[in-house]
């Protein structure tokens, strides 16, 4: 009896864990990337700031992921031969391939989000939303922070910016 | 605040419909199937409203009014709304929330200019007009009611842009696409409060009217009647 | 609690099943549209260019908004003269061309009845050799050449073309050229524009100037401009469409009885000794004929007798006409889509002649010195007419080379047609589609999109001259090339010594604009406002504009989008009009048009919508749902009738008919229309297509009879007989292309060709 | 309560619990089947969307909504009809009562879930829980609905308890069950008493909460500016109507069950002709009210509102107009005024006319309206798809599902209230009587 009771509690446990994961696909999914990037190498060893990269975080809506013409102005030879990770750059440089980042951020085509009116008009750092990268040595392999209508809702208020929902959503 | 109001003059619409086509690209509108379309379902956030005829052969005119959400300022589609999911803006937009509705259509049967559409099929875009797609809107998937919005995504990024720039919002900064387009320039958008603007001006000319006056819900799409003299 | 082993499978088991059902439910609840967007991992970096719209003549600026290099949004350009920050339908759809699935991606060689892809250099070798065999044969009169495009200086490479190899059979099937053909027939010039300054009173033959047009989008403007003024417009049309929506007087009449209801107007005005008599004895030798020819035959009640229009109304139109100080008579190519096509554009211009062409002008210098012109042979041009009577001539023509022009779907008696150009030994298309003429090629070497290409499109129909930049705001997909490109090349490889000033297309382009940059004149469509003192510096032809070379000049014109001249010098039109046959009966009955049409015989008349000419509306998706929806008719056609007439016949309202003509049965929906001219069944061109877009509905061109202007060879629309057969049970429909266009894409071994 | 004696006299009513014939398992396995067939179509619109259903444009609600409103409507038999009785202390509803709270229960989660099938997008139900927005009738809706669930349900329930001790003490299947749910009542006095009181107390609060139910249902529509439905009398209009479909329905199953189970001893041609007369009533009341509606509207005239009127006359719907008439009022009044027709099957007809005619009534005033909206666009016909039809039919099913599924399991009929009355009733009434009768020695004097 009682061991009914529990394979039914884990028959709707499994349902409910089934259906949420199936349902809910925003953030959370584990993924690699091609190369493993380390951010801590380039930000804090080589002192480039994020927006030499992700070129578009004050001027644009996105951000953007760098490839390899944004690579290639560094990469364009192989600095360090001992490096492992370089030939893989190098070799995506070389061939003139474009690098298969996978992005982790991905927000619903139905969200109005801009990086420049976040960084650029409302100062936000960078690590509020997507946490100090700069300690991060290989990929990151889960959102920062769950990218819920919610966290943008809480920030929005805490701050006092209009919580339209037309401001934000098209 | 703004108080975003449209003018249609009739007198210089000569139905050419490039508002219609306008509206539908930019706005990601589905192209429905011809059994879809047959069945009434499709979809159009601006559309041109039939066709009526005054007078008699020879001497015959068509008469009709370019026809779109009419961003009522008491709107009876948000009353009754369970989710908030269509609600009326501070600067008199009557939103739509996509990711909000549940799909129960309570709004559209409510709607007396039966603007509202919605997505009863999933969507199957011929492939030449899904690459075209606007990024700025999203693609609505079924089961959700949607409407012309003025274009609320072009005055997300008119606003981001002024702001950019250390200014206020002006006139020619936020245009929805039919008033952009409109090669006779019969459409006039703009904000109904600022008395210097062309549409508060508009609003005052005698061949002013509105889509069922009687109802009180008090539409900021103005037309201007066709009547010249 | 103690769990055994089997107790643990089923926990697991238990678990699993969960996960699974949860699973399946969790995916079928999300109602999975995440449409991936196109672009999905670039920057999505948004930017804008400027090109010009080719799908008309009107040569309208576009504003192409681009997301990561790829446009996706065509808007027009606010500072272009021409439309103003306007644009028509057809001019926003047209990115979806650029990606249409159907579109070819490289030359196709027919290896029996199969297309088969192949490289350029093997296409261009077939081409080039065949056409070397029979030029060497001095068989240059065997050889066809039908080219259609809006660019007058594609045209002219054209023309360059067939006088140096000496193929005089070029028919440039273009609309500029067709607008001013007429008057090629009967004066020495064309007026450039209507000269909307002087212009007090406007009357239109035929001419859907807000649609269908030489310049839609100005014209548009214009009209509510003109009406705005207190002038009138009166339009003689068959149909009531948009285009005399917005006017004063409409006369529904025929197209084929517009040469009658001309010279009735003409006999107003001669009659009331209102016509410019200066003019006419300057310019007008045979007035006196065309004089007493008018009187004797044309006084209003006569009129109403052969056209039935009211003799009253005649006569108000004619009041007005003569009234008026500047009056403008217009027409242009789409009153030759009738039999007497040529001889209404005549009445028309002597029309004109009478108030001497007052609402007119004519621009004082030529824009452009283009190279064709240096060529004085070339003056004539070969029309339709000649083509059809060569083709119908069986075994004559060796070579045909189409460009541009979709001429079997614009042509009725379709079947003939394809039997007779699928008897030819050698066609080669130009098409970026297979479409139903390209189908019948042994060669396509498809041409680049519109975004893919550069060209110029000069206009001169506002009163000063513009020139519009089309240029490729992306490289080109696939592996296309430009036709102008072909041609230059296969006229310097047909014939060695001839000299060109330029290797490629690109390069004569630059040569053309560099007669912009020496001349001096004009300003680019930029945003610069000149200052008082650059505007009187400008009206007198010196440009102050500070262009450090002509590279610099050609890249701000690029960048500018175009290049027009509002202080171009304009002169009053003022053309010798020579008829060269004299003015006969023969020459001026009207065509049967009063005829009565005898209990369900009905006269079709076809009619053009959504500013679509050249009826390739069907590649766009969004025009062919937009097609019929003020009917609410959706993918299929449609017969638009008068309800009077429709009673008498007892068809209701929304009925499937099915229509008979003497070519064959297609299905209509019926629709009341009370604006329709009784006895008129108005059925609409565009559907049909059976090769390329949309195949639905039905194409009523292809059921016409093969009835057609004699001089020009522009098949009528309004003149076939038309039956209503039976009214069909509701159910059978068109197919829809929508679903089964995924193959499309890999075009090389498809089967299309049905005429092996 | 092991006397034989009773179990003797009411053995009829336990007999469909412990035996159960081949053609019940027949027609369970055909329902059963027709009700996977509507999960599966409920399933397809899910992966399809909605556009699998023949509901467009204008006309943007169909069966679902027209359904929905039908059987929160029969629900009103059960719960209003046996408070009614109830309170008004009617000895002839002894044998009734159960029927018609049952039909209530099971009727009112079936008409609950076709909200949710005509969502568009139901895994966002939640949705109105988190964001809800107090303004929208439809909120009101829901929340009346659950209370009505939520009290229906307990009103059900209670009276059940006696009857489920007596099941529990005969022993046999089910008895875990039926320990559980009888909560240990032995039928002594002061369980009783306490039972009686919570019975008296939610017959009272039901009558309102059921009136309120259908109100709110009828405002979904009379709130709007839609031409037809722009109407004060709705209220009222749909709670005689839902009365009416409740009684008619029940009539229907007493009959049904009557035949099948021989309850002939327990329910007599009497019970049916009082139900008939409140049929009667209830039908003049609706001719009434229907004829006040229509009426104002053709003397106002008022354009749209005319064209709503003439397209239900003469117009698209005339036939469902038409027919409508004829089952609910004209069918009715033939069958129930007529004494010769007014017997056992006679009145089965007059009620299912009038299922069958409430049912339309929803759909004639649920479609015509969507169908001529107020601008002259297109006006809209609507054909319903298969889909539609099968979950109607997958629908009625889970009604007579649910209720075979309660016939095995509790009995049909209030075994304690007819042994109360059988023992008590003469005793009280005549005391009732007594009360408010003139004394025989009052004439005298």
């Amino acid at each position: 009896m009682k061991n009914k009771i529990l394979i039914s509690a884990f028959l709707f446990i499994g349902m409910a864990v089934g259906y949420y994961y199936f349902y809910n696909t925003t953030g959370n999914v584990k993924h690699l990337d091609p190369i493993s990037f380390s951010h801590y190498v380039h930000t804090k060893q080589h002192k480039i700031k994020c927006q030499v990269c992700h070129r578009g975080v004050e001027t644009q809506m996105r951000a953007g992921i760098p490839n390899i013409d944004v690579c290639s102005m560094c990469h364009s030879s192989i600095i360090d031969s001992t490096s492992k990770k370089e030939f893989v750059i190098y070799s995506y440089v070389k061939d003139n391939k474009t690098i298969p980042w996978k992005a982790l951020y991905n927000i619903p085509d139905y969200v109005y989000f801009s990086h420049r009116r976040h960084v650029k008009m409302g100062k936000l750092e960078c690590s509020d939303c997507h946490g100090d990268m700069t300690t991060q040595t290989s990929p990151e392999l889960q959102n920062f922070t769950p990218f819920k209508m919610q966290f943008c809702f809480d920030c929005h208020e805490s701050r006092g910016v209009s919580t339209d929902c037309g401001n934000c959503h098209h | 605040m703004p108080r975003y109001g449209m003018v249609i003059d009739l007198n210089k619409c000569n139905q050419c419909g490039a508002c219609v086509t306008a509206c539908k690209l930019e706005n990601n509108v589905q192209i429905v199937s011809k059994e879809n379309a047959d069945m009434g379902r499709a979809m159009y956030w601006m559309k041109m409203l039939d066709i009526n005829y005054e007078g008699s052969y020879p001497e015959i005119r068509p008469t009709n009014i370019p026809m779109l959400c009419q961003q009522c300022d008491e709107p009876s589609c948000t009353k009754v709304c369970p989710v908030r999911a269509t609600y009326k803006r501070d600067d008199g937009i009557v939103a739509q929330i996509y990711p909000q509705c549940i799909g129960c259509r309570y709004c559209m049967a409510n709607c007396p200019y039966t603007a509202k559409v919605f997505n009863w099929l999933k969507d199957e875009q011929p492939v030449e007009n899904e690459k075209c797609y606007n990024t700025d809107v999203s693609v609505r998937p079924k089961g959700i009611v949607e409407k012309c919005t003025f274009c609320i995504h072009r005055l997300q990024k008119a606003k981001e842009n002024a702001k950019s720039e250390h200014r206020k919002l002006e006139e020619d900064d936020y245009i929805p696409a039919c008033a952009e387009v409109c090669p006779s320039n019969a459409i006039y958008f703009g904000d109904l409060d600022d008395p210097k603007s062309q549409v508060a001006k508009l609003v005052h000319d005698y061949r002013k009217f509105t889509l069922q006056e009687e109802l009180g819900t008090k539409p900021k799409v103005y037309y201007l009647s066709a009547k010249s003299e | 609690m103690e769990i055994n082993r089997r107790e643990f499978m089923k926990l697991i088991g238990g678990s699993f099943a969960g996960l699974a059902i949860g699973g399946a439910a969790g995916t079928l609840m999300k109602i999975p549209k995440s449409m991936e967007p196109v672009l999905y991992t670039g920057p999505r970096k948004e930017s804008w260019k400027l090109t010009a719209c080719a799908n008309c003549p009107g040569g309208c600026s576009l504003k192409v908004r681009l997301i990561d290099e790829f446009p996706i949004q065509a808007f027009g350009n606010p500072l272009s003269p021409v439309n103003k920050g306007g644009i028509c339908s057809i001019g926003l759809a047209s990115v979806a061309s650029l990606y249409h699935p159907d579109r070819l991606t490289g030359p196709l060689k027919n290896v029996d009845g199969k297309f088969v892809s192949i490289t350029y250099d093997e296409a261009y070798k077939i081409l080039s050799d065949k056409l070397g065999k029979i030029l060497s044969k001095n068989n240059q009169d065997n050889i066809f050449i039908i080219a259609q495009t809006e660019s007058q200086l594609k045209a002219s490479i054209f023309k360059k073309f067939s006088d140096e190899t000496g193929i005089k059979n070029l028919v440039l099937d273009e609309f500029h050229s067709n607008s001013i053909y007429p008057y090629s027939l009967i004066s020495d010039k064309a007026p450039d524009f209507i000269d909307f300054e002087k212009c007090d009173y406007l009357l239109n033959f035929g001419s859907r100037m807000t649609e269908i047009s030489d310049n839609p989008l100005y014209f548009t403007r214009k009209i509510i401009e003109h009406r705005a003024k207190g002038y009138k417009i009166g339009v003689v049309q068959p149909k009531l469409n948009s285009s005399v929506a917005k006017t004063d007087d409409w006369v529904p009449l025929l197209p084929i009885s517009f040469a009658d209801f001309a010279l009735g107007i003409a006999y107003i005005l001669i009659k009331d000794e209102k016509y410019d008599k200066n003019f006419v004895g300057k310019y007008f030798p045979e007035f006196n004929e065309y004089k007493q020819f008018v009187l004797d035959n044309y006084y209003p009640e006569k009129v109403e007798e052969l056209i039935g229009v009211p003799a009253d109304k005649i006569l108000s139109i004619g009041r007005d006409f003569e009234k008026a100080s500047a009056p403008a008579a217009y027409f242009d190519e789409s009153l030759l889509y009738s039999t007497n096509g040529t001889k209404n554009a005549m009445a028309i211009i002597a029309l004109n002649a009478l108030k001497g062409f007052s609402g007119y002008g004519t621009l004082k210098d030529d824009l452009l010195k283009l190279e064709s012109e240096k060529n004085p042979n070339s003056k004539e041009d070969v029309t339709f007419a000649r083509f059809k009577e060569r083709v119908a001539d069986n075994g004559s023509i060796q070579a045909l080379l189409i460009s541009g022009s979709n001429i079997v779907f614009n042509s009725p008696n379709q079947e003939e047609l394809k039997k007779q150009i699928s008897s030819i030994p050698f066609v080669a298309s130009f098409s970026s589609f297979i479409d139903e003429t390209s189908v019948l090629a042994n060669l396509i070497i498809p041409d680049h999109d519109n975004f893919e290409r550069l060209d110029l499109l000069p206009g001169e129909s506002m009163g000063f001259p513009t020139i519009t930049v089309q240029q490729p705001i992306v490289t080109p997909f696939f592996n296309t090339t430009d036709t102008s490109d072909v041609f230059i090349s296969l006229m310097k490889d047909l014939k060695p010594d001839v000299k060109l000033t330029y290797q490629n297309y690109s390069d004569y382009l630059k040569q053309i604009a560099k007669q912009l940059y020496t001349n001096h004149t004009g300003i680019l469509m930029d945003q610069r406002k000149p200052t008082a003192i650059e505007n009187g510096l400008k009206k007198i032809g010196w440009d102050s504009s500070q262009f450090s070379g002509f590279d610099d000049f050609w890249d701000g014109f690029l960048e500018a989008g175009g290049w027009w001249n509002p202080y171009a010098a304009k002169e009053s039109f003022n053309p010798k009009i020579e008829f060269k046959q004299k003015f006969s009966k023969e020459l001026f009955t009207s065509g049967n048009a009063t005829t009565s049409v005898s209990k369900n015989k009905l006269r079709m008349n076809i009619f053009r919508k959504n500013f679509d000419y050249k009826g390739n509306m069907s590649i766009y998706p969004v025009l062919v749902e937009q097609f019929g929806s003020n009917w609410t008719v959706f993918y299929e056609l449609w017969a638009e009738i008068n309800p009077e007439t429709a009673q008498k016949l007892s068809v209701n309202d929304r009925s499937k008919v099915l229509l008979r003509t003497t070519s064959g049965n297609f299905p209509a929906i019926l629709i009341y229309n009370p604006s329709i001219i009784p006895g008129n069944l108005d059925i609409p061109f565009g559907l049909g297509h059976t090769n390329f877009g949309n195949n639905c509905g039905y194409n009523p061109l292809a059921y016409s009879d093969d009835l057609f202007d004699r001089k020009s060879g522009k098949p009528s629309f309004s003149e076939t007989i038309i039956e209503i057969v039976s009214v069909e049970k509701q159910g059978e429909s068109s197919p829809l292309a929508f679903n089964n266009s995924t193959d499309k894409t890999k075009v090389g071994n498809q089967d299309r060709r049905t005429y092996a | 309560m092991n006397d034989p004696q009773y179990i003797d006299e009411d053995e009829v009513l336990f007999r469909p619990i412990y035996e159960t014939s081949k053609s019940f398992y027949i027609l369970a396995a055909v329902l059963v089947v027709l009700l996977l067939f509507g999960v599966f179509m409920y399933v397809r619109q899910l992966v399809y969307g909605l556009g699998v259903t023949g509901m467009n444009e204008p006309v943007s609600w169909g069966f679902y909504i027209i359904t929905f409103v039908f059987f929160i409507g029969i629900s009103h038999a059960g719960t209003l009809i046996s408070a009614i009785l109830r309170l008004s202390k009617a000895e002839w509803r002894r044998p009734i009562t159960r029927m018609a709270e049952v039909i209530t229960g099971i009727v009112l989660i079936i008409g609950g879930i076709h909200p949710i099938i005509d969502l568009g997008r139901p895994d966002r139900i939640l949705h109105i829980f988190e964001r809800g927005r107090l303004q929208s009738p439809l909120l009101w809706d829901m929340t009346s609905i659950t209370a009505y669930f939520t009290a229906s349900t307990i009103y059900l329930y209670l009276p059940l308890i006696p009857d489920i001790a007596l099941l529990r003490d005969r022993g046999g299947k089910f008895n875990k069950l039926y320990r559980i749910l009888s909560w240990g009542y032995q039928g002594t006095e002061k369980q009783k008493h306490v039972l009686e009181r919570a019975i008296n107390i939610l017959m009272v609060m039901v009558i309102p909460i059921a009136i309120s139910v259908h109100t709110v249902i009828s405002w979904i529509f009379s709130m709007t500016l839609q031409p037809g439905w722009h109407s004060t009398i709705f209220g009222p209009y749909f709670v005689v109507g839902a009365i009416f479909s409740g009684i008619a329905a029940l009539i229907i199953v007493m009959i049904v069950f009557r035949k099948v189970f021989h309850f002939e001893d327990y329910l007599k041609q009497i019970h049916f002709n009082y139900l008939g007369t409140l049929l009667l009533v209830m039908s003049l009341l609706w001719f009434y009210f229907t004829f006040a509606e229509y009426l104002t509207t053709f003397y106002g005239h008022e354009p749209t509102e005319m064209r709503v009127f003439l397209y239900k006359f003469i117009g698209g719907y005339y036939p469902f107009f038409w027919l409508m008439v004829i089952c609910n009022f004209l069918i009715p009044l033939i069958f129930l005024t007529n004494k010769k027709l007014k017997t056992i099957p006679g009145i089965l007809v007059a009620s299912i006319a009038v299922v069958i005619g409430m049912w339309l009534e929803r759909l004639i005033i649920v479609v015509p309206s969507l169908a001529n909206p107020r601008l002259p666009y297109p006006t809209g016909m609507y054909i319903p798809s298969l889909t539609e039809v099968s979950l109607l039919v997958a629908a009625s099913s889970a009604f007579i599902l649910g209720f075979m599924g309660f016939s095995k399991l509790f009995p049909l009929i209030s075994i304690w209230e007819i042994k109360e009355g059988r023992e008590e009733s003469v005793r009280v009434v005549s005391e009732r009587l007594n009360e408010y009768l003139p004394s025989k020695g009052h004439i005298r004097k």
